[in-house]
């Protein structure tokens, strides 16, 4: 058996929600990636390359991966018939009850402090059956008992059309399931090097968790090895930052 | 009849003070250079309505106090960051800001594409974009059982304003797949274009080239201007200008940066 | 992922009796040689949307015995007169007929493609059109004063058919201008494509034929089939064949000219 | 003065219709022309001619004439922004308030007759400023006190949203303009070798009329040069057999 290489955060993030997509592969035909996710880019275009081309993946801004013809009204008409199968999500603020916040601290009148913008969540929440929560930074400060602003919120009530919602919630120290009937988040595993108190400590909101938290697996050397060298210069497309600061390459230089 | 434009600023002469003006997203064509020309023009007042999003152009004419309203799902320097004079606009309190959700804003340029007074939408409920728009409205399906469903108002600007490719003396536009800029020239009263070069012959006589192209009876001006988008990308034609989204981000963190930046990148082209 | 069927009856599989069926318009690409084999195959109690209008299509179809329901904005021969089948079909009350208007299953198929229960519409208002259209619904505008408006349901079909001038191995299509066959792909829960002739490469790595293609996701089966429309016309491929539809228009007009019809150019292949 | 040339009926009505486009000019950027209407095709394409470019004009159907790009759905658009000025409508039997009959004689659920259906009138009637009305065969069969099926009315209730409505009515024995207030047609003209008492006699409604009715004035030798040898083979790419018929003329083979 071979020793565990090194890996950076980002690649265990992106091995995380590869492996969750991966769970859910059976009614997963496509897989959408918003904008400001490099860390999601990476992971649905690992899934693509495990599965041997399938799902389809499409990078919101890139030109190289994505299937979408009809200008950017497409990928939300597409989610609203049921064809998009699993988004990602993140929030300056995520709450317990799966609430996410991109918008402001404080009041929104008189806000502390401004995120950019809802940008699609307050849609994509409801109708794309499967949505992977990220967030990098797991803080009190980000995962919070009540988001100051519902960007989009982590579940509706029964009568409300809504097919779609949050499925799990991925950050720098764990995983999280969230269980949509109880509109809570169940720690599912907590990653190489961070512990459970930890955990518990740097979260401001209420969770489940099992008796005994498993370790988040470690990403093998062959998914390191096809991230880096495969999955990587397709990310530098769309993310050419953060390629260079992760995967230490240059984008190429775009056609002119 | 769409004017081949002598001069940028002749093309820009209708954006009025006040208007409602409707600008595209980073990877669709930003009108740069004709945002520098309306920044030096001094343009006031500006309701700018960015389809979907916004990066540099909205932080720009925010931070130059051309914008009273801004209407949009998100603005941000994309990997460069925060977009600093837009932050600071909402926290200083200095524009009025209507946050929108991306489909949103599709579906309420396409009731103005389609002459309806609204759309419905799925989603948004429970979610407090939808608690701040009052102008936006929850109605009982009338298909349905106690279905809750949002209807948005149309959306018709004053003028479209983006960067394309290829224009034709007619006034076809070819925008390719960036399509929700033909939704925004449907939905616009006006539609201005700024274009990297002139195609000889017409766009629309070309069966496949007519399939990308605005058709020019929608087309109120066209200016061409090589590198309009720059220093943000215009899509199979040039990438972003790194080096200089990364010098944008840091001068405009402050107020004195952005007067700089004003004064390098967008005031010189009145010293030259 | 769609499949490049190896023949037209394979293709064409999934289309079951009892089916809702969406097809285009005389102009922009109808599957004539697809229709001919579900004739040869005997479908039947079809649902037929032709989007907005047909003409031979749905009037063979109607003549073969296929059709239960048709939803549509009208049906002739075009300069070859009435449509004797359909005339008689719906003189003798043998098939239940919605009638519809352009527009109206324009939006509604927009309904589904966006996936809102509804879509509002101008006009229709005192039209008898809307009057036998129990499912379409009269409301008050929630932002007008008294303002009457027409909220018409989303229309999904089973299957979307239609026949395009090229495809791809990874089931994309290019329609060009057509784009109605994109909103009805949209629309519809599958879709299946007859096409001139495949195209080596992949149609999505072409900025100008992307800009004109629907992407493979979207499509069930393709089968190609060179002058897949005749003797209807492909838009910039070949046009219509007079002669042919001037001899359909004179077989047509009887039931028994109808049949000989149907042995001479639909089952001929069977005898084949 | 130059003896005015002998000219076929579609020649004259094409005529009558070119100058109620030109009456509009003013405000007339875009002129459409929808399915199986040979004689505005013919009218509209003249009017550009003589006004040297202007107005567009859009032929349903047409490959050169048209100059939409987002399918068949855009023409409806672009009524619906206000964009289109004129269009034609007929009808299997038009009344004496302006409502048309694309669908049926008879009872609607038990019909004696049936026409091929409303086409886009049930919408375009309301939306588009100037509807002009196109009926060749003159005949109490066709211009009824009531119609059996309103494809789509003559007017609306106040509160009804209809910036647009009919304007004229043209057959082939005399103009009638309509006046929307009223909802009235009222004589303009009897064309050559038709009478007034004829019109009467042919006529299955009521309508208003001056004293002394003018007869419609001919094609001028310049209009029949124009739309025999510019126009007619332009009309030949969408109606063949039309071309044929009037102008004795073969559509260009289609390029393959």
């Amino acid at each position: 058996m071979r020793v565990t290489e090194s890996f950076r955060d980002e690649e265990l993030l992106a091995d995380v929600i590869c492996r969750l997509i991966g769970d859910v592969r059976q009614n997963v035909r496509h897989v959408a990636v918003g904008a400001a996710s490099p860390i999601p880019a990476t992971a649905a275009l690992l899934a693509r390359e495990k599965g041997g081309g399938t799902p389809y993946v499409s990078l919101l801004g890139s030109r190289d991966h994505t299937f979408f013809t009809d200008g950017a009204r497409e990928l939300f008409d597409c989610a609203g018939q049921g064809r998009i199968d699993v988004f990602f999500l993140s929030g300056g603020q995520i709450d317990g009850a799966g609430n996410i916040n991109l918008v402001s601290v404080g009041d929104y009148d008189h806000p502390k402090a401004r995120f950019p913008g809802s940008f699609g969540s307050a849609y994509l929440y409801y109708v794309v059956p499967k949505v992977i929560l990220f967030r990098v930074e797991h803080s009190r400060r980000t995962l919070v008992p009540k988001v100051d602003f519902i960007s989009a919120p982590g579940g509706s009530p029964d009568n409300v059309f809504r097919p779609g919602g949050p499925v799990a919630l991925v950050t720098n120290r764990c995983l999280f399931n969230f269980d949509r009937a109880r509109r809570r988040f169940r720690l599912k595993s907590v990653h190489p090097g961070h512990s459970v108190e930890e955990v518990l400590d740097n979260t401001g909101f209420d969770f489940d968790r099992p008796d005994d938290v498993p370790v988040t697996p470690a990403p093998s050397a062959n998914t390191l090895l096809l991230m880096r060298s495969v999955v990587a210069p397709m990310v530098a497309e769309v993310y050419p930052q953060f390629a260079k600061n992760v995967f230490g390459i240059e984008a190429a230089v775009p056609s002119s | 009849m769409p004017v081949i434009a002598r001069t940028l600023d002749e093309a820009l002469e209708s954006i009025a003070d006040g208007a409602m003006l409707a600008v595209p997203r980073e990877s669709s064509g930003v009108p740069m250079a004709a945002t520098r020309a309306l920044i030096r023009r001094g343009v006031k007042n500006l309701h700018l309505v960015a389809l979907p999003t916004s990066t540099l152009q909205a932080d720009l004419l925010i931070g130059a106090g051309c914008i009273a309203t801004l209407e949009t799902s998100a603005v941000s320097l994309g990997e460069f960051g925060q977009a600093p004079r837009f932050t600071a606009a909402i926290l200083g309190g200095t524009i009025r800001m209507l946050d929108a959700t991306c489909p949103a804003l599709h579906a309420q340029f396409q009731a103005a594409e389609k002459g309806v007074p609204f759309m419905p939408l799925r989603g948004l409920i429970g979610s407090d974009v939808l608690a701040h728009r009052l102008d936006w409205k929850v109605v009982d399906n009338p298909f349905g059982d106690n279905d809750p469903i949002v209807l948005l108002p149309a959306l018709k600007p004053d003028v479209a304003l983006f960067h394309a490719p290829l224009a034709d003396r007619f006034g076809n536009v070819f925008v390719g797949t960036q399509r929700e800029l033909i939704a925004m020239a449907h939905a616009a009263a006006k539609t201005i274009v700024t274009a990297e070069k002139l195609h000889d012959g017409d766009l629309l006589r070309d069966p496949v080239l007519a399939a990308g192209s605005l058709p020019g009876f929608y087309v109120e001006a066209i200016a061409v201007e090589p590198r309009g988008a720059w220093p943000l990308p215009l899509p199979d034609h040039y990438g972003i200008d790194a080096a200089h989204m990364t010098e944008y981000a840091r001068l405009a963190a402050t107020a004195e940066g952005f007067a700089e930046y004003l004064d390098t990148y967008v005031y010189e082209k009145r010293a030259a």
